[in-house]
């Protein structure tokens, strides 16, 4: 998307309900700002994301996705972010083997306590993302010009 | 820490295969050494102080060659740390200078004995030279 | 040329059907040319020895046809595995696609396959027969006189890099067995990842751009087993086929190879059934050696049982960002 | 049974009752000992140092040499056989080490070799019971103390041979010969090794600990693998005499000349 | 197609002062399924709910979207709106446009902006919402606790007072665990015993409370408010009921050379036995490895003493079923095995001994009637090494050691260093310690007393090496703070043993689904929030078996699960979250891959009959969810390669409408 010849990136977020979403929700009351390029879904837990959410967002024009979730360790559901860490670890290396930036993914982890953080995560990402440009590559995948 | 030293100590810590961070500082390795009353700094000061980066007066130290080589410490340390190594590593850091031998072959006859086995001869210039 | 004969598989075959211990047999026999040899299903003494084959082209993996034959039968059914079938085999029972009590599998040794591509590149078109003798094939073709070519230069390349001659499973076992390969099969994966994403982007452009969607590698792929597929499914909002620009066109190869990440034993059927010689077990390779790596070496199908990488974690696994990293530059 | 047999150099020039015994005995329980061609020196200490290739190679040379004939490569020499036992775990364990030494032998070895001490092959492949079988001269009412030293044992991570502060591999070997094993606590300390050639008085406080501990614990005679801690238990002026266990095992089998 | 309303929320000038609140209504208003849209002060209030029944009311509405707070505000507030006015809550959901637009972007354009896409994504989920309802079951009122130590037996006596009935199954032949073999408690140095048996008969006589002492789990079935227990009461060859505890068999029994393990094996006991004096229940029985009569039919001396007439050498094992609401893991600890130490030669010599035996060597009912005296000659030791740390903290090696820090060894030690100096002053002690730890209440005090008043000598260091010579141990250690190896002549050492869990806790925990840690402590359902639940619905912890704790923190967990298992107890039914998993039958592989990544063990796979097309029938291994279980993780759901399950509340459909609002 092009706002006065300035790209702005689409960028979704998958925060899990338990941490991430609190520390976006403790972003807020903190009035800590950060891009309105990032929209937030809201999934019970990190590992409630399927590849298929990701590949999906990319397709409709997203041009970055970030996965949140408690850190290691605190998953409230005790061990669902370490399967996401396993899937998303061997997807995002898929994805840049495909020729896919790897900054266009991530996965990070923030507590509810971490509104800062998530913050501070989201300029990071978004500017990443904004510097690679509009997502075409997944796009162009299957299609030769 | 200068330059050097920051290299010395990861050269030390590479070449020993050691890490010493993992000490808690209980002393058991000292506890345990055989040699301990030679040495000037013993077992538990070299991971600390090679932790610290303070190298320069382990390497002017004679408790560099007081070691043994018994593995005791590496044997009962709680943490993993194996100390003889890390006295290992420095020790080889001054031997492995041009001319710094601490012991060369010419000073052998003079310290042996007709009981003396091969294995002390060959051992110690293991040790002292390169 | 194969170890074992037709006619051991055929005596074989006959002998366990004639004393009731099965009363099917998976096997093979001929398609319309020589090289395109079919699975088949047995079920008569007369059928098996008037048309079950077994030559250099029977490299399907009959694993897979296992789940609706056992269904259909209350006695056994006979199958063949190959060492690389047999790790298969012991997925789907790890994955209680069948039951083993259905099965009477015997091992068969295997010198490995040969790529009819190859064999064309080699002999020219236009094939009208191959006979296999000693380390050669002897090819005659519509054109020209008869050629020689060695087995080893025509070989398939999933065995040219064959993993295992070690059969892991069998109820029975022809001939010797082999043993795991310290195999170089991940080379062309750290090919492509010693690349930048440019060049890699451009590979698979290219390779992917000539997919035609015919879903081959899905159907032969004994891991993809579900009783219905999600590209299939209407209401799984990725079904989409008909349209151009949509999301499975893109995306079918990539959701493919994580579904059967960790779970795919790298036996190459679905390079080989490709009619667009698309390298697609390069992804599931990728995958493999990226499991490897991250999380210690993993075999699928080399213990039935064993639980699968992603169904499994340690608390110090690798951080995705560390691990694309890492799945990079291994061999940059 | 054949093994390959790795002598060193002290059993060749001081400690030739070591290495005689060893043969003498071996022979009486089947066993053949072969000798590896053109060996050297294993260098008497393994150096733990990870970058330090050179002065292994003599060891991984043995190993490749015995991983060769598929034999089991056995030593009797405590120091030859830590250093030989650590090198190859080196080579089995650490891929940089292994990777540079690969860089200067012929064949490449991966730590293949299964490293044995002499009393470990008789203990796990031919059983002490067995030998107990072969007692002819029985060591009855012999008060035996077992000095195990440094190298048998430690670091037990890599020798494995038995538990490192407590060990019975001798003493159930004595008591097989039947001996009566003697425990004193200092059977596992250090008996200053290679200090002796710098620091003699360090070496004496220590031999003297062990000798003084093991007579006090009745000991009549104390028995070694190692020709380092013989000469220092002895030069320091043990009360009690110090002989290689293979000599009580010759004696005990009968194959002991008398002097 | 869904009648939606929406409800755009000003928050006061919180939202409506970067939020164009009306463009927002407007542009949601064209949103597919919406037919209602309007904004409104404050949503909350009583006046903006009565807004939103209303509309229900008014327009049919079958979903609504109020773009507000954050969920975690008011999700519930609008949950219960709908509800009163007829909609089932779950066909509600919330656009996040204050804490997540409003309050971090900085104009009017492009928060309106945000907003609207945020509403859009709301409007998309609530397409495919479906009413949900929360699963209910039963619950048994009753509590098993497994485990009789102080903590099983706090935890038994909080849940009988509150008037549930409750059993404890302990595998020893009484009840009172680790504790009734101490000898004082820190830092108030009252008598174990003094304190714990008065709890014992407590439990004894409380009418809510069954013992099944010598008894053991043998199988755990259903799940939370349901579990079915198979108990296994093992044979003790004496009848409970009529035995009345006299004591005459285990005077009179002939086999004397039983090693008591009461008193850690350094006495014997005879082959029938009464633990302790004050066991509860105070009922003899038969150590069939050792009693003549089992193993050679010849003896029966305890049979024909017995005026009771209990002695029964037929008995057989028994199992009980039983059901329960709640389960209660009460399994504690043990000292770990000193084999692994020998350089303080523990098995070199009797007189290095570990601190559990020295609890028993200064006992009144210990092997030595209370007096500290060497174990080898029974002399009084004049000098005394404690250890420290011996096997905690240790990362050398796992079949050695643990990891993690004891955490009771530093205060028991002060306390026996302390209590040895105040009965034997001529005594020297010696404790040498890696570091002090004694976070508690008038712990440090305590501590300080042992140094500054008994004079204790604390040295930071730690043995080496302790060499038994003659009727001396010589130990070798090293002062770190003098920068010396000291060589200490003592009479005695104590090691403090590091803790580890039962070793019955690990086939429980299996039995119970119930999460352990790589050391076999229980894993608890949130480190800080809920330390007392396992991450297993109904299964709940207390004490040791968590991880290592002293008596007061023992206690407090215990009452803390008790609180919880009340809880639980006091509900006729339970409620479940309705946003679990579900499975397609009919995709369903049978796989296996969505159980294995279960936390809770919520899955499970039975064998169904299919009509298929053919009008044959085809039986296949289908999953299949335990709603009562199942926590809504998700996990599931990503591991299933047919898709064939699902989360409700959280759809695959759901999800991938809310992805294509956003990037559309």
């Amino acid at each position: 998307m092009q706002i006065n010849g300035e790209f702005q990136p689409k960028i979704v977020a998958f925060c899990c309900n338990w941490c991430s979403y609190a520390g976006a929700d403790l972003a807020g009351n903190n009035r800590l700002a950060y891009p309105e390029n990032v929209k937030i879904i809201k999934v019970p837990c990190s590992c409630r994301v399927n590849p298929m959410f990701i590949l999906r967002a990319f397709q409709r024009g997203a041009d970055g996705v970030i996965l949140c979730g408690c850190h290691p360790g605190d998953c409230h559901y005790t061990s669902g972010n370490y399967y996401t860490r396993r899937r998303m670890a061997l997807l995002f290396s898929m994805l840049n083997y495909l020729g896919i930036e790897k900054e266009r993914t991530r996965v990070e982890w923030v507590s509810a306590a971490e509104g800062a953080k998530f913050a501070q995560t989201m300029n990071e990402f978004t500017e990443a993302v904004a510097a690679l440009g509009e997502n075409k590559r997944l796009e162009d995948l299957r299609c030769k010009k | 820490m200068n330059n050097s030293t920051e290299n010395l100590q990861k050269e030390i810590i590479r070449s020993s295969g050691v890490n010493p961070k993992k000490c808690m500082r209980c002393g058991k390795c000292s506890a345990t050494c055989p040699a301990y009353d030679e040495m000037e700094y013993h077992p538990h000061q070299f991971v600390y102080m090679v932790e610290n980066g303070d190298i320069q007066p382990l390497l002017e130290s004679k408790s560099l060659f007081q070691c043994l080589t018994c593995f005791a410490c590496i044997e009962r340390c709680p943490r993993g740390v194996e100390p003889a190594k890390l006295v290992e590593a420095v020790r080889l850091a001054v031997i492995r200078k041009q001319g710094a031998n601490h012991l060369k072959a010419d000073d052998i006859p003079a310290l042996l004995d007709e009981d003396m086995p091969q294995q002390a001869i060959v051992s110690a210039l293991r040790k002292y030279s390169k | 040329m194969q170890k074992v004969t037709c006619d051991t598989l055929v005596a074989k075959a006959c002998e366990l059907l004639e004393n009731g211990t099965v009363d099917r047999v998976l096997g093979w026999k001929n398609g319309e040319f020589v090289y395109d040899v079919t699975p088949a299903l047995f079920t008569t003494v007369d059928d098996i020895k008037s048309e079950f084959v077994f030559n250099d082209f029977c490299g399907a993996n009959f694993s897979k046809y296992l789940i609706e034959e056992t269904r259909k039968t209350e006695s056994k059914v006979l199958v063949f595995l190959k060492p690389c079938d047999t790790y298969s085999f012991n997925q789907l029972l790890t994955e209680h696609r069948f039951d083993r009590e259905k099965v009477y599998a015997v091992g068969i040794p295997c010198e490995g396959m040969a790529d009819i591509t190859k064999v064309k590149a080699a002999a020219g078109d236009g094939i009208t027969a191959i006979k296999a003798e000693g380390e050669n094939l002897v090819i005659s073709t519509l054109y020209d006189d008869d050629k020689a070519v060695a087995c080893a230069d025509v070989l398939a390349e999933r065995c040219v890099v064959c993993k295992s001659k070690k059969h892991v499973a069998y109820d029975e076992l022809l001939g010797e067995d082999g043993d795991v390969i310290d195999s170089n099969r991940f080379d062309e994966v750290e090919k492509l990842e010693a690349m930048t994403e440019d060049e890699r982007f451009a590979f698979w452009q290219n390779e992917l751009s000539r997919c035609i969607r015919c879903n081959a590698c899905r159907d032969v792929c004994p891991a993809c087993t579900c009783e219905k597929c999600v590209f299939d499914n209407p209401e799984s909002s990725v079904v989409n086929k008909a349209i151009s620009d949509s999301f499975e066109e893109k995306m079918f190869h990539i959701i493919r190879a994580f579904h059967v990440a960790g779970r795919c034993t790298d036996c190459g059927e679905c390079s080989r059934v490709c009619p667009q010689n698309i390298p697609l077990h390069l992804l599931n390779r990728k995958f493999i050696k990226d499991i490897n790596s991250f999380y210690g070496e993993y075999q699928a199908g080399a213990e039935a049982g064993s639980r699968a990488p992603l169904v499994d974690y340690t608390t110090e696994d690798i951080e995705p960002t560390d691990a694309v990293l890492k799945g990079a530059s291994d061999n940059a | 049974m054949k093994v390959s047999y790795f002598p060193g150099c002290t059993l060749k020039t001081k400690a030739k009752q070591l290495d005689k015994y060893t043969r003498k005995s071996a022979e009486v329980l089947d066993i053949t000992l072969e000798e590896i061609e053109n060996w050297q020196c294993c260098g008497g200490v393994f150096t733990t140092a990870r970058d330090e290739i050179a002065t292994k190679l003599s060891s991984v040379r043995a190993l490749s040499e015995a991983a060769k004939k598929d034999q089991i490569l056995v030593s009797v020499c405590s120091a030859c056989h830590n250093v030989i036992k650590q090198t190859n775990n080196a080579m089995q364990t650490d891929d940089e080490f292994n990777f540079r030494v690969n860089q200067y032998i012929d064949e490449e070895y991966n730590g293949e070799a299964k490293v044995m001490h002499f009393l470990e092959l008789l203990r796990d492949e031919v059983g002490f019971d067995k030998v107990a079988e072969k007692v002819k001269k029985s060591l009855e009412g012999k008060k035996v103390a077992a000095y195990y030293g440094c190298l048998l044992l430690r670091p037990s991570s890599v020798m494995q041979m038995d538990d490192p502060e407590n060990p019975t591999i001798i003493e159930d070997l004595i008591s097989a010969l039947g001996g009566e094993p003697v425990i004193y606590p200092y059977r596992n300390e250090c008996c200053g090794g290679y200090i002796a050639l710098e620091n003699p008085e360090s070496a004496k406080a220590r031999s003297n600990k062990v000798t003084d501990s093991a007579a006090k614990s009745g000991a009549e005679i104390i028995v070694t693998a190692c020709p380092l801690c013989k000469y220092n238990l002895e030069k320091n002026g043990s009360e009690i005499p110090v002989v290689y266990f293979t000599e009580l095992l010759a004696e005990a089998l009968g194959v002991k000349e008398e002097n | 197609m869904q009648r939606i309303g929406v409800f755009v929320c000003w928050c006061g000038s919180n939202i409506a002062g970067t939020v164009d609140v009306q463009a927002v209504s407007d542009a949601l208003q064209n949103e597919p399924g919406v037919v209602f849209s309007t904004n409104y002060q404050y949503m909350c209030s009583q006046a903006g709910q009565d807004i939103i029944k209303n509309a229900i009311a008014e327009h049919k509405l079958t979903g609504i979207v109020v773009c507000s707070c954050s969920p975690r505000m008011h999700e519930a507030t609008f949950r219960k709106t709908a509800a009163a006015a007829g909609l089932n809550p779950y066909m509600v959901e919330i656009a996040n446009i204050r804490e997540q637009c409003s309050w971090v972007h900085k104009d009017m354009p492009t928060g309106t902006e945000k907003a609207i896409i945020l509403g859009k994504a709301a409007v998309a989920k609530v397409n495919l919402n479906a009413p949900l309802k929360p699963g209910e079951s039963p619950v048994t009122k009753r509590a098993l606790v497994i485990g009789g130590g102080i903590a099983g037996i706090q935890t038994a006596l909080d849940i009988a007072e509150a008037g549930f009935p409750v059993d404890i199954v302990e595998k020893k032949p009484t009840i009172g665990g680790k504790m009734a073999q101490l000898d004082k408690t820190f830092p108030t140095l009252d008598c174990a015993a003094c304190i714990l048996t008065p709890k014992m008969v407590d439990v004894a006589q409380n009418e809510n409370i069954r013992i099944f002492s010598y008894s053991e789990v043998e199988e755990v079935g259903g799940f939370v408010g349901n579990f079915d227990v198979k108990i296994r009461k093992k044979a003790r060859f004496v009848n409970e009921d009529i035995c009345t505890g006299c004591g005459i068999c285990t005077e009179k029994c002939p086999q004397k050379k039983v090693p008591n393990e009461f008193n850690l094996g350094m006495d014997n006991r005879r082959a029938i036995y009464i633990p302790f004096a004050q066991a509860v229940p105070k009922v003899a029985t038969i150590d069939a490895d050792y009693c003549t009569m089992l193993k050679t039919g010849k003896c029966g001396v305890c049979s024909k003493v017995c005026t009771a007439g209990a002695i029964d050498y037929t008995q057989k094992d028994e199992i009980i079923e039983e059901k329960y609401g709640a389960i209660v893991a009460a399994t504690g600890f043990n000292p770990i095995s000193m084999d692994k130490f020998d350089e303080y030669a523990y098995n070199q010599s009797k007189d290095v001994i570990t601190s559990l035996e020295f609890e028993r060597l200064t006992n009144a009912a210990g092997p030595s009637a209370g007096k500290l005296v060497r174990p080898s000659d029974g002399k009084h030791p004049h000098t005394i090494v404690f250890v420290q740390c011996v096997g905690s903290r240790c990362a050398a090696c796992a079949e050695k050691g643990k990891e993690y820090c004891s955490k009771i060894c530093c205060m028991y030690t002060a306390k026996h260093a302390m209590l040895t100096r105040d009965k034997y002053p001529d005594t020297d002690v010696y404790v040498f310690y890696i570091d002090v730890r004694t976070p508690g209440k008038a712990f440090d005090e305590f501590y300080r007393r042992a140094v500054e008043e008994y004079g204790v000598h604390y040295i930071k260091g730690m043995v080496g090496k302790v060499s038994p010579e003659g009727d001396k141990l010589m130990v070798q250690a090293s002062d770190l703070l003098a920068n010396k190896q000291l060589h200490i002549e003592a009479d005695l050492v104590v090691l403090a043993a590091a803790i580890e869990p039962d070793k019955s806790a690990r086939p429980l925990a299996t039995q119970l689904t119930a999460s352990m840690d790589t050391n076999d402590f229980f894993t608890e359902a949130h480190p800080k929030l809920r330390p007392v639940e396992s991450p297993t619905a109904g299964v709940f912890l207390s004490g040791t078996c968590q991880g290592p704790k002293d008596i007061p923190e023992t206690v407090s967990q215990a009452s803390a699960a008790a609180a919880k298992v009340i809880g639980l107890l006091a509900k006729d039914k339970l409620t479940g979250n309705p946003c679990v998993a579900g499975s397609d039958e009919l995709m369903c592989n049978g796989c296996s891959s969505c159980e294995r990544v279960c936390p809770y063990g919520a899955i499970t796979y039975v064998d169904k009959e299919f009509r298929m097309p053919d009008r044959t029938t085809r039986v296949r291994r289908v999953a299949s969810v335990n709603e009562a279980v199942c926590q809504g993780c998700g996990a599931c759901t990503v591991a299933c390669p047919s898709g064939a399950m699902d989360l409700k509340g959280f759809a695959t459909k759901q999800i991938i409408a809310e992805v294509d609002a956003i990037c559309r």
